[in-house]
């Protein structure tokens, strides 16, 4: 059962993840990444996330990639144009996937050789209680200074979005 | 084995009365709104109009469906069904009752049962993330209708959404965090049990009235996002007549269009819910059985039956005299079912809980019937400049009290 | 012991890992081959998100929760940097009123 | 008596009001809180003082530990002995008089608000001092009422003189303070805690050079606190600041602190003979150089505040002959005369309309005949006329100074006579004679007149009130001086003697004192321009200071060496970047492929490495 639902979840993953790149529309490729978080919630269910996998949701597929919608269509964002002038990535664009995909996977392989399985449930360490212990105890500091780093943010964009830019 | 095909049948029976509502509250809107304005509303098709829905659906169905040539095919296709799916998925966790208990029955030989069930499809432990969660992908309907569409004014009603409901999103999760802190649990049924019980005997421990930190206005921040977030009137801004002919929905028709309204009333009566789970104490009743808040509902459809016996012995309209004592027969039966011992533990909650849904139902149309529409900057600055800050003041001031009051 | 042999019972982390490393590695190859500004963004959340699978993954491999808080805070923080961004974008798009990065190269000379 | 914190708390709290809202608030309501806040925390006292438990074993409260590295630690405690008892009375008391006068006082100032706040910050951290417990905590007193005094010299600070001044008494104060946290370090050394009840248990036990040591950094601190040579020269600068602030600060209570800090540690002291001796000497020499300066001075401020820097030196001589309970006792007697002194000058002034020189007052016994009365009381008392206040901790102090060293009573008896003649003349000057200022003097409100009186009471009865080596006597034993009552004749004749003369000088034969200054010609001008300490101390400390820090510091160090270093690296770096800017194509996409190909590089590398596992 596992089995079957990370393989089915992991190819929805990968599939969007590809249509992502491959895709030539932007508006494509963005609920194509929605295609990719949502299943990637679903694989942190499967790995005992519950709250993870929610907030997922409801911040990226939710906020993020809202955002990015609107931009796109507030941009009207079209087909993007080819002419391509960096000789970089077109030498080293392919290879270099190539290469980082394979020494990842090889190294994943022989990192992890023996590490656990996974099955649904065998773990509930990751619920909302748990997580809001650990964040308000021992990960306050940070969790404070993420605070204001996205007040900055805030403040940032409103700054950048503003009509007049003197 | 068991479980699946028990489920399946709850499913079923969801589904079914689940669909019709929507249908009849198409129905109930206009009839309220009429009488609001002192029209008659729908009363051609069928008895007081009750079989207008069948109409509207079947005309609905029968309709072509037209796909513009300019817009861009599949996501004009994708954005509905998307709509209606992120509608209709919240329904399946919200929790509306009790459990269910059904006796073993011998039948043939063979025993079934004894069986135990909650009356809710699927128990989550993370409800009402998963509500926020669900309601917060349901822009890309929107937003994909108002964008493939490939017209100013539904480009702009998908734009005018998707900023709309990212901006109310905020101020309604922070409404809905204040109970969960009182509650002390993220599962919906949890919650709902965490508002039984009464002080002084009467007054119900319900969100908005318990003790260290009374959620009244968490409860009225989440109503206004609500109205937001299903894009009704006052903040119908998305698809507001006069200034955007329709909205994002301009170029739809048919089944299409109407799986956009099915989306809107399914959020609705979603929204309605998790309201009354949060902050209306669920399926407890207003006051407790020991004052006999059991025989309320056989009386009122008694009552209901009592009416529409009188009317229909000296009746206004001429066929008053054969539909009305038939309700009558309906409504005694209710009544009967509900005054019927064995049932009452699983109806008398099912009955409190719609009626509260019910009744915030009746409110949205209430308030459609009254209020004119926000013009756009208003409603961000409103979203931005009151609503927020005072639901995260209310948040601040609810931790406080639940951390200080033991 | 082998994969096949841990599948009897349930999924192998190491699964888990490889798929993440896909994704990483799909979200590297869009990040230089696409053009428009706003894909390359989107590749980059995309590798955010194969890192969170691993943080996730590592979290029930040691039966610690700080993965998830690391997931937790990879995903504010990259709420805050879409935020930014894409306030950036759209002044780009004021300025220059295109979304080719090939085209906003002017830090060059 | 469990809330000994709430004695600072109260005016604490108040300056948080006062300090946070005053601008917004009514008049009304800052006296309100700034006077009940003190007057509370006065009441507060009085209930610990009135609770029986105090006196016989002293309370010690530990509210928290502030610092804590191995075996050292340092609590936030509070303790109640007598002597702490008796400054509490002298602080809070005088302190409540004062904010009521002050209410009066400064009823047309700008920035009333801020003054109140400041001096109820000043009762906090006076407080603070006093309920000290350890070192540490009286020095953050200590260095709060430095601040604020530092605040309210500098309150006028649209006048550059108030703020020159204000910054004066900040940095001689420094040096003060510099003594004593080196005197604090030396005593962490050596005792390996700041409790004062351990290092004191511990005292006997050390070699004499430590103690020595510790006391002389400590009587270091203390002249710069207590205004004694060699730092004496702030306090007169430090009249600039507002007449109630000279009265609470630099005559009542602040500038007692050094006192009050010799007399804490006297288990220190006493085995440190060579350190108390230094104190007595120091302390006679500054009681006469003051008291000589003070015979000249035409601003009344400044002659009180000489007056002030001389009984403060008559204290230390006290405690340096060891009779640490006299000095206590002339603390608490001078508090009562000497803020009554400065309270009566402000009243004088402000019935002056501000006019400060006395060669511009007089005959002002018709405008304003309390003030007059209040100020004889206070003048007597200070001159040490029999039965008075002054009178008993003056004798007490020289009794015991000849005990000690019989020539240190006779210098202590001639500046007693001095000091009797420079207030009386300053009486003389203000109230006889004709009004030779500007304006109609008028006499002041009452809420002024009020606290003159009580404090003219006190200053008359307060010898008998309260007995202080009586009530000290378990902590600091009396030493019985022979021929006492021989000692007092000489003391009280030279102090009458002192009176007689200035009436003579001043009313009778006014051109007399100019005669004497033509006569004395130099030295005269000498003294009158204080010995010109000030300019000395500026060619032999400042200047040099501030040519060594702009030749060396600046153009040397900063200009030459570290500019240098920045801009080399600045240099290096631009040429290299010169070399580098040729990768940076300026295409994003190129950038991210060189980041990939990074990636892949330092991959490998960790392969080959076998970096993992």
């Amino acid at each position: 059962m596992d089995l079957f639902f990370f393989s089915l979840f992991a190819f929805i993953a990968l599939i969007c993840a590809v249509n992502v790149v491959l895709q030539k529309h932007p508006i494509s490729s963005a609920l194509s990444l929605v295609g990719v978080m949502a299943s990637l919630a679903v694989l942190y269910l499967l790995l005992g996330a519950e709250f993870v996998a929610m907030s997922q949701v409801i911040v990226y597929a939710g906020a993020v990639m809202v955002l990015f919608v609107f931009v796109i269509m507030l941009l009207n964002a079209g087909i993007e144009v080819h002419h391509g002038r960096s000789w970089m990535a077109k030498l080293l664009g392919f290879p270099a996937f190539l290469a980082i995909l394979g020494l990842l996977c090889f190294f994943v392989q022989r990192g992890f050789p023996n590490v656990g399985s996974v099955r649904f449930g065998d773990w509930e360490g990751g619920g909302a209680q748990q997580v809001g212990y650990a964040l308000f105890t021992e990960y306050l500091l940070p969790f404070e200074v993420t605070s204001v780093l996205i007040l900055i943010a805030i403040i940032g964009a409103i700054v950048l979005a503003r009509k007049e830019l003197d | 084995m068991e479980f699946l095909v028990i489920t399946l049948i709850k499913l079923a029976l969801i589904t079914f009365i689940f669909m019709t509502t929507l249908a009849y509250l198409q129905w109930v809107e206009r009839k309220v709104i009429a009488h609001v304005q002192v029209r008659m509303g729908p009363s051609r098709v069928g008895p007081h109009g009750l079989l207008q829905p069948l109409a509207d659906v079947i005309k609905l169905i029968t309709k072509e469906g037209v796909m513009p040539p300019h817009v861009n095919g599949g996501y004009y296709l994708l954005a509905p069904f998307l709509a209606v799916f992120m509608a209709l998925i919240s329904i399946s966790i919200i929790p509306f009752g009790g459990a269910i208990d059904i006796p073993a029955i011998q039948l043939a030989g063979k025993t079934f049962g004894p069986y135990h069930t909650m009356m809710e499809l699927a128990s989550v432990n993370m409800g009402v993330l998963m509500i926020l969660a669900v309601s917060s992908m349901g822009v890309y309907g929107i937003a994909l209708a108002g964008w493939s569409s490939n017209n100013k004014y539904a480009l702009l009603g998908g734009l005018r959404s998707s900023a709309q409901m990212i901006s109310y999103e905020l101020p309604m999760s922070l409404a809905i965090a204040s109970p969960l802190l009182t509650a002390g649990s993220l599962q919906l049924r949890g919650i709902a049990d965490s508002q039984a019980g009464f002080y002084l005997g009467f007054v119900p421990k319900w969100a908005i009235f318990q003790m260290p930190a009374p959620q009244i206005f968490a409860f009225i921040i989440f109503m206004i996002a609500a109205f937001a977030e299903t894009n009704r009137i006052p903040f119908d801004l998305p698809e507001a007549e006069n200034e955007l002919v329709a909205g994002f929905h301009v170029e739809y028709s048919s089944m299409t269009f109407a799986s956009f309204f099915m989306a809107e009333y399914a959020n609705m009566v979603t929204v309605c819910s998790v309201g009354t789970l949060l902050f209306l104490g669920g399926w407890q009743p207003l006051w407790p059985a020991a004052l006999g808040s059991n025989f309320v509902a056989p009386a009122i459809f008694l009552g209901a039956g009592l009416i529409c016996l009188y009317h229909g012995l000296n009746p206004a309209r001429p066929f008053d005299r054969y539909t009305l004592p038939v309700f009558a027969v309906v409504f005694f039966g209710l009544a009967g079912l509900m005054a019927f011992p064995p049932l009452v533990p699983v109806l008398t909650p099912l009955f409190w809980f719609l009626a509260k849904v019910g009744f915030l139902l009746f409110v949205f149309i209430w308030i459609r019937a009254t209020l004119p529409r926000f013009r756009y900057d208003q409603l961000m600055s409103f979203a931005w400049k009151f609503l927020f800050p005072a639901a995260l003041l209310n948040l601040l001031v609810t931790g406080f009290l639940v951390a200080l009051v033991p | 012991m082998d994969p096949l042999e841990m599948m009897k019972n349930g999924v192998p982390e190491t699964f888990y890992l490889t798929l993440s490393a896909m994704l990483f590695a799909i979200g590297v190859a869009g990040f230089m081959i696409r053009r428009n500004i706003i894909t390359v963004f989107m590749c980059i959340e995309l590798m955010l998100n194969a890192v969170n699978l691993s943080f996730i993954t590592f979290a029930h491999q040691h039966k610690q929760v700080s993965g998830h808080l690391f997931a937790f805070f990879v995903m504010v923080v990259a709420a805050a940097e879409a935020a930014v961004g894409l306030a950036i974008i759209l002044t780009v798009f004021k300025n220059r009123s295109t979304l080719n990065i090939d085209e906003i190269n002017t830090l060059k000379n | 008596m469990q809330n000994l914190w709430l004695i600072p708390a109260l005016p604490f709290i108040g300056f948080l009001i006062n300090g946070i809202f005053g601008r917004k608030l009514p008049k009304v309501a800052i006296n309100a809180i700034a006077v009940l806040s003190v007057v509370l925390s006065f009441g507060l006292v009085v209930g610990v003082g009135l609770s029986s438990d105090w006196g016989t074993n002293p309370v010690h409260q530990h509210y928290f530990t502030w610092i804590k590295s191995g075996a050292f630690e340092v609590g936030w405690d509070f303790a109640v002995d007598k002597l702490t008892m008796i400054m509490l009375m002298i602080v809070t008391g005088i302190g409540s008089l004062i904010h009521i006068y002050a209410t009066g006082y400064m009823a047309h100032e700008e920035g009333y608000y801020r003054f109140f706040a400041y001096l109820n910050l000043f009762m906090f951290f006076m407080l603070n001092l006093v309920l000290a417990a350890n070192y540490l905590i009286l020095f953050v007193g200590w260095e709060g009422v430095g601040l604020c005094s530092y605040l309210l010299i500098g309150f006028y600070f649209v006048k550059k003189s108030a703020t020159t001044a204000g910054n004066k008494a900040f940095i001689v104060n420094r040096i003060g303070d510099f003594g004593f946290s080196l005197a604090m370090f030396l005593i962490v050394v050596s005792f390996g805690t700041l409790d004062f009840a351990k290092v004191f248990e511990a005292a006997p036990g050390k070699s004499v050079e430590v103690l020595t040591a510790i006391a002389m950094l400590m009587l270091l601190g203390a002249t710069g606190k207590s205004a004694q040579i060699p730092l004496y020269v702030w306090l007169p600068d430090a009249m600039e600041g507002p007449t109630p602030v000279s009265a609470l600060i630099h005559a009542a209570t602040m500038v007692t602190a050094g006192v009050y800090m010799c007399s804490r540690s006297a288990a220190i002291f006493t085995h440190a003979p060579a350190a108390m001796e230094l104190v007595a000497i120091i302390g006679l020499l500054t009681a006469v150089f003051a008291a000589t300066i003070g015979m000249t001075q035409y601003d009344i401020k400044k002659v009180f505040a000489y007056s002030t820097v001389s009984q403060l030196g008559y204290m230390f001589l006290g405690v340096g002959v060891g009779a640490f309970s006299a000095g206590v006792w002339h603390l608490m007697t001078h508090a009562f005369f000497k803020a009554l002194l400065f309270l009566g000058a402000g009243s004088v002034i402000h019935a002056c309309h501000g006019e400060q020189d006395m060669r511009h007052m007089g005959g002002l016994r018709k405008y304003a005949p309390w003030t007059m009365g209040t100020l004889a009381c206070a003048s007597l008392a200070i001159a040490g006329f029999p039965f008075t206040s002054g009178f008993f901790s003056k004798d007490a102090i020289l009794g015991a100074a000849f005990a000690h060293a019989p020539w240190m009573f006779w210098v202590g008896v001639i500046t007693a006579g001095m000091t009797a003649f420079y207030v009386w003349r300053a009486f003389w000057m203000t109230f006889w004679g004709e009004y030779k200022g500007h304006g109609h003097p008028h006499e002041s409100p009452w809420s002024m007149l009020g606290p003159l009186v009580v404090l003219a009471f006190l200053s008359i009865a307060g010898g008998f009130l309260f007995n202080v080596p009586k009530i000290l006597e378990s902590m600091f034993p009396i030493k019985e001086v022979e021929g006492e009552m021989t000692l007092t004749a000489i003391s009280v004749t030279f102090g009458l003697l002192g009176i007689g003369i200035s009436y003579y000088m001043y009313v009778v034969n006014t051109e007399l004192p100019g005669k004497i200054a033509n006569s004395l010609g130099g030295f005269y001008r000498l003294v009158y321009d204080k010995y010109r300490v000030d300019e000395a101390y500026d060619t032999a400390v400042v200047q040099p200071l501030v040519e060594g820090s702009t030749t060396v510091l600046w153009h040397g160090v900063d200009q030459g060496v570290i500019d240098g270093i920045v801009n080399g690296v600045g240099h290096q770096s631009k040429g290299i970047g010169g070399v580098l800017r040729r990768i940076q194509s300026g295409n994003i996409r190129s950038y991210a492929t060189w980041v990939a190909v990074g990636a892949v590089a330092l991959l490998i590398a960790l392969g080959l490495g076998g970096g993992v596992r």
